[in-house]
């Protein structure tokens, strides 16, 4: 019950247009599935980030656990030069892949979740993805060599409201406006919606409350009941946080 | 090499490392080796909390504005309780309330209990409107609180103490007059955190408290005091990280101590530090940790302890 | 670009950056580019300070029990004010003592200087038995000496407060009530070091006042709730380290700000930080920091302020 | 009079003994003289050592300046694992060098401040080390070749006894106790006696006051007064602190 805590080797950092590969060595240990995500700290602790940074893998196997970075602050640019990290997890509930065909959605950093998705869902897989600038979409390449890309002003909603309605099951990952919309599309639609989200975090397994999201019409521990949610148990209230 | 194992208020612990009150859920990541399981603060009626952004990171340290998120009494006794009652380690429930009789009544049912090895009263959290801390910050409140308490339980009775007052020995001395049979110094600092990007608050209860190693010395001044001013037995906590800091806070005058916001980063921390200080104790000449417990105040006679004394 | 100047309480600055009392001797290494310079607390009576070790480092921070060494008022306004006089920037004079009429004799002698801005009433000390800090946690004594000292100087009068008391808005209410033209806020908070081998009180002091970033939370939170009731201009001090934390803290409420523990580090920060700030004012789509002055006040209507006033 | 700062590159470190030798690369800044001392800290700040550390050169000048560290702690650990340092400095008094004859005395760490000084004093120099253990005693090579060096639990005051009175002048550098035996020895022969002192210091150049020492019967701030002091000035009281 315990979550587990290692210290891992970094093996490689790739900048992947204006993201960053960050790939571990794994020791063998377990790695979880598609959506689970880790607690990662630079070590030796880094100055200026005291709390570890919660990470979703992009890829992970019993040889290496990858994360596609957004390095914005003092944690992930320690991450990004550091030579060993400590990883806790895999922690949380990642994805439930449903048979059937699959649309995932991605929103900028948000697709750094979707590289294990796509080659570990079963079914044939519809990848569409949505980027502030074309140095953010870069990492595309990791993900789908079929993905449909746009780039703002368009947003990744108007080629997923083309699709819909659709005998799919529709993955999101992106910002917050993002995933809501697409939560809304899905709903109109009666199509089953995927929702892997964000929220702060100081631990990542269920100590500290600080991940709170409107669940289920009440705060609820994201890290405990995500970070990925049937978008029904998020869409209902709309916190006003 | 000495042992571990002590007795804190009447209670047999296997070692001195405990958890501070909301910062571990034994439910969801069991007991992380804690020779004690201290509870979230568990209020009479259910709260839901602040709204995000419930956490900032700050320099060694964070700030938080959970606002006590709990069940409320009668889930937490009818739910958890029964279950972290299965856990294997004695029970500290913390309880919470805006009166007296809020905490009476939750002392009692929770008392009753025969898994629950001591109470805490929460009198200190930094995240609520009225209530806990505006008893805290008050000597005749507290007092008056604790005598109203013992009434309601055979059990030990701890007081969790707020450093953001005047004279945090005052409280205690107080606290101690009610009946209090040990103390739990500090809860966290009040704070605050800006967004960097908007410059608006950051937290969603606007104000939070702040923990970590940034509050360590001041954990230590407050239990330093509280211990010379009441003699009572007290629960460090507040930035302990360390075997080391184990000592410090035991030379201060903690007899034992919990982790909290340390957790957060390393939930193997509990079983490192108990590791690690057996090894720590004998090299510093002692078996246990009993035996430099209060050792701060024991300097040139009692020199130090004056000089300092009129210092608050 | 906009401009830095600004205007503090009546005094012409040629940018929003000081230095905290006690943490710059400009006459052993200049101003270091304070736009207005701030002397260590003077009392009446010279002061020898207290026993070494007087600093001990902390985490993101660092605790010292200097008490207040200082050579008194005759010294200080015979051969220090002179000097201090031809530095070139406008003084702040800061004062401290043991009873009203001492802080009175200082008021008078340093306001009757040609070359005093203003004064500051440090009634926040930590390192002290009596005097200063005693005054500082009690609103009434606080209302009364500012009372006392108005009578004393026609110069803006700035109270500087202690974070370490229940409520410092209640005091900050009392200081303005009383005739403060400002605030300083914070003082340090109070702590205390151990020495890691001997387990033994590290400072010559006993306790001492934690500085530095592991209290930058602390002083946003005073900062903000002291503005929010006294609507005082603010001088925004504790852990204070870069350009960004100065929006910070304006945003909290603070109209210039003072570097302290930082400047220990890096004695060439005030003009890293006065370089800096017009780039990222202009980032922040603004071109003073009077712009920003109290942003986090006006959120969502006033919504916040009012959830987080309930909290103290 | 504002104190000085630069980031300087380190150019080699290497084990001397339990001492570590830490030289960077000098711009051909100011250096100051023997007996002056300099805060430094690792650049990137490093964690868990949030202020800079005094440390006295062991030899400077335009190319390099050289320091021999006890590394005790985080602040003295990351200077010898940095890659860049910032300095402030050089900063207070350091040796008035007298002519004639000097009697250089040294303990422990207290050594690493003589190099410089063998080298700049005018006239001929006697050099006595006490230290611990052999493995302290290895950075004797350093400061003088014909160096006595003694070994605990015999004390550099020994040697010393032996040399006074002498036509010398004592330059000495040591742990306090040290320090108080060679000032009593040197005033009870009238030998004049230089007494490198050390307090813990928070910055260096006289702003915080935290490194007072009894100096002429009074605290005063050892960063502005010395380091290096006649040792009149310190023996008289004997503070109780
Ligand atoms: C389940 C989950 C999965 C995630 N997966 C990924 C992923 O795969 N890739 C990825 O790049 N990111 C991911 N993130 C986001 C990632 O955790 C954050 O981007 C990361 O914490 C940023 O760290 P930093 O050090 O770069 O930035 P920082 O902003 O320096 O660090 C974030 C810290 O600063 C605080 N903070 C944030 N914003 C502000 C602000 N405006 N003002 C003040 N403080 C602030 C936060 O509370 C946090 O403690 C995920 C988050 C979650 C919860
Ligand atoms: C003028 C001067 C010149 C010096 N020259 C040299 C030199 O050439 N070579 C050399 O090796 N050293 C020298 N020193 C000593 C050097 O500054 C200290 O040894 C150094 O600060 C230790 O740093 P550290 O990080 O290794 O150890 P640490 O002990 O981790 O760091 C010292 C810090 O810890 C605090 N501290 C110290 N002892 C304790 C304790 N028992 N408990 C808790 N905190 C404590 C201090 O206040 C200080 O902030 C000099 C000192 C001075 C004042
Ligand atoms: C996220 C969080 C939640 C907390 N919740 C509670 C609580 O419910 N009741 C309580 O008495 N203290 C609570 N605390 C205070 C801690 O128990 C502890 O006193 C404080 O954090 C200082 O210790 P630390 O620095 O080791 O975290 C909480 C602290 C944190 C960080
Ligand atoms: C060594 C030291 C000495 C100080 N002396 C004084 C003083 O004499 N008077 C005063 O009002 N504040 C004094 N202070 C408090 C500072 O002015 C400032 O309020 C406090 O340190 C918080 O700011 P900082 O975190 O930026 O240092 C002192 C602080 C330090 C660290
Ligand atoms: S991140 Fe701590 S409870 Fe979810
Ligand atoms: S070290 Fe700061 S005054 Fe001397």
């Amino acid at each position: 019950m315990p979550p587990d805590r290692r210290t891992l080797q970094v093996a490689r950092v790739e900048a992947v247009g204006a993201y960053t590969l960050l790939v571990l060595r794994n020791d063998g240990g377990e790695v979880g599935a598609p959506g689970q995500f880790f607690m990662l700290q630079a070590d030796p602790e880094p100055h200026g980030a005291y709390l570890p940074r919660a990470l979703s893998a992009a890829w992970a196997d019993a040889g290496e656990i990858a994360f596609l970075l957004d390095v914005r602050g003092d944690g992930t640019a320690a991450l990004v030069g550091a030579a060993q990290v400590s990883v806790l997890g895999p922690l949380g509930h990642g994805f439930e892949l449903h048979h059937g065909p699959a649309i995932l959605v991605g929103g900028g950093i948000g697709a750094a979740i979707l590289p294990w998705l796509v080659r570990d869902l079963p079914g044939p897989v519809t990848t569409l993805l949505g980027f502030r600038e074309q140095r953010h979409a870069v990492c595309a390449a990791l993900i789908d060599a079929d993905a449909t890309v746009v780039l703002e002003p368009t947003y990744v909603t108007e080629p997923l409201a083309r699709l819909l309605p659709a005998d799919a099951t529709v993955y999101a990952c992106g910002p917050d406006a993002m995933l809501q919309a697409v939560a809304a599309l899905c709903a109109e639609h009666a199509v089953p919606c995927l929702l892997a989200m964000e929220a702060a975090m100081a631990c990542g397994f269920g100590a500290c409350y600080g991940c709170a999201v409107e669940i289920d019409g009440e705060w609820k521990r994201l890290c405990i009941e995500g970070p990925v949610l049937e978008a029904g148990r998020v869409l209902a209230g709309g916190h006003d946080g | 090499m000495g042992s571990l194992a002590t007795r804190f208020c009447g209670v047999d612990l296997a070692h001195p490392v405990l958890n501070g009150s909301g910062t571990l859920d034994a439910l969801a990541a069991g007991t992380l080796g804690v020779s004690a399981f201290v509870t979230k603060t568990v209020t009479l009626n259910p709260r839901a909390g602040n709204p995000p952004q419930r956490i900032a990171e700050t320099p060694q340290g964070m700030v938080n504005s959970i606002g006590l998120a709990n069940p409320g009494l009668e889930r937490f006794c009818d739910e958890h309780l029964p279950r972290l009652a299965d856990l294997g380690v004695p029970l500290i429930v913390s309880g919470g309330g805006w009166s007296r009789e809020e905490y009476a009544v939750a002392v009692r049912r929770i008392g009753a209990h025969p898994a629950v090895a001591a109470l805490e009263l929460n009198v200190s959290c930094p995240n609520v409107d009225t209530g806990c801390i505006s008893i805290g910050t008050d000597p005749a409140e507290t007092r008056a609180l604790l005598e109203r308490c013992r009434a309601e339980t055979e059990r030990p009775l701890l007081a969790k103490l707020s450093p953001s007052v005047a004279d945090v020995s005052a409280v205690a001395l107080a606290a101690a007059e009610g009946g209090a049979a040990g103390l739990v110094l500090i809860n966290t600092v009040r704070g605050m955190a800006i967004d960097r990007d908007t410059l608006q608050p950051l937290l969603g209860g606007g104000g939070g408290g702040l923990s970590g190693p940034a509050v360590k010395p001041v954990a230590l001044h407050a239990i330093f005091h509280c211990r010379a001013v009441t003699g009572l037995p007290i629960v460090g906590v507040g930035g302990v990280a360390c075997a080391q800091d184990c000592l410090e806070f035991a030379s201060a005058g903690a007899n034992v101590v919990a982790l909290g916001t340390a957790l957060f980063r390393n939930p193997g921390l509990v079983e490192e530090v108990v590791a690690e200080l057996p090894g720590l104790l004998e090299r510093h000449g002692v078996s246990t940790l009993d035996d430099v417990v209060g050792r701060a105040h024991h300097h040139q006679g009692k020199a130090l302890l004056e000089v300092d004394a009129n210092h608050s």
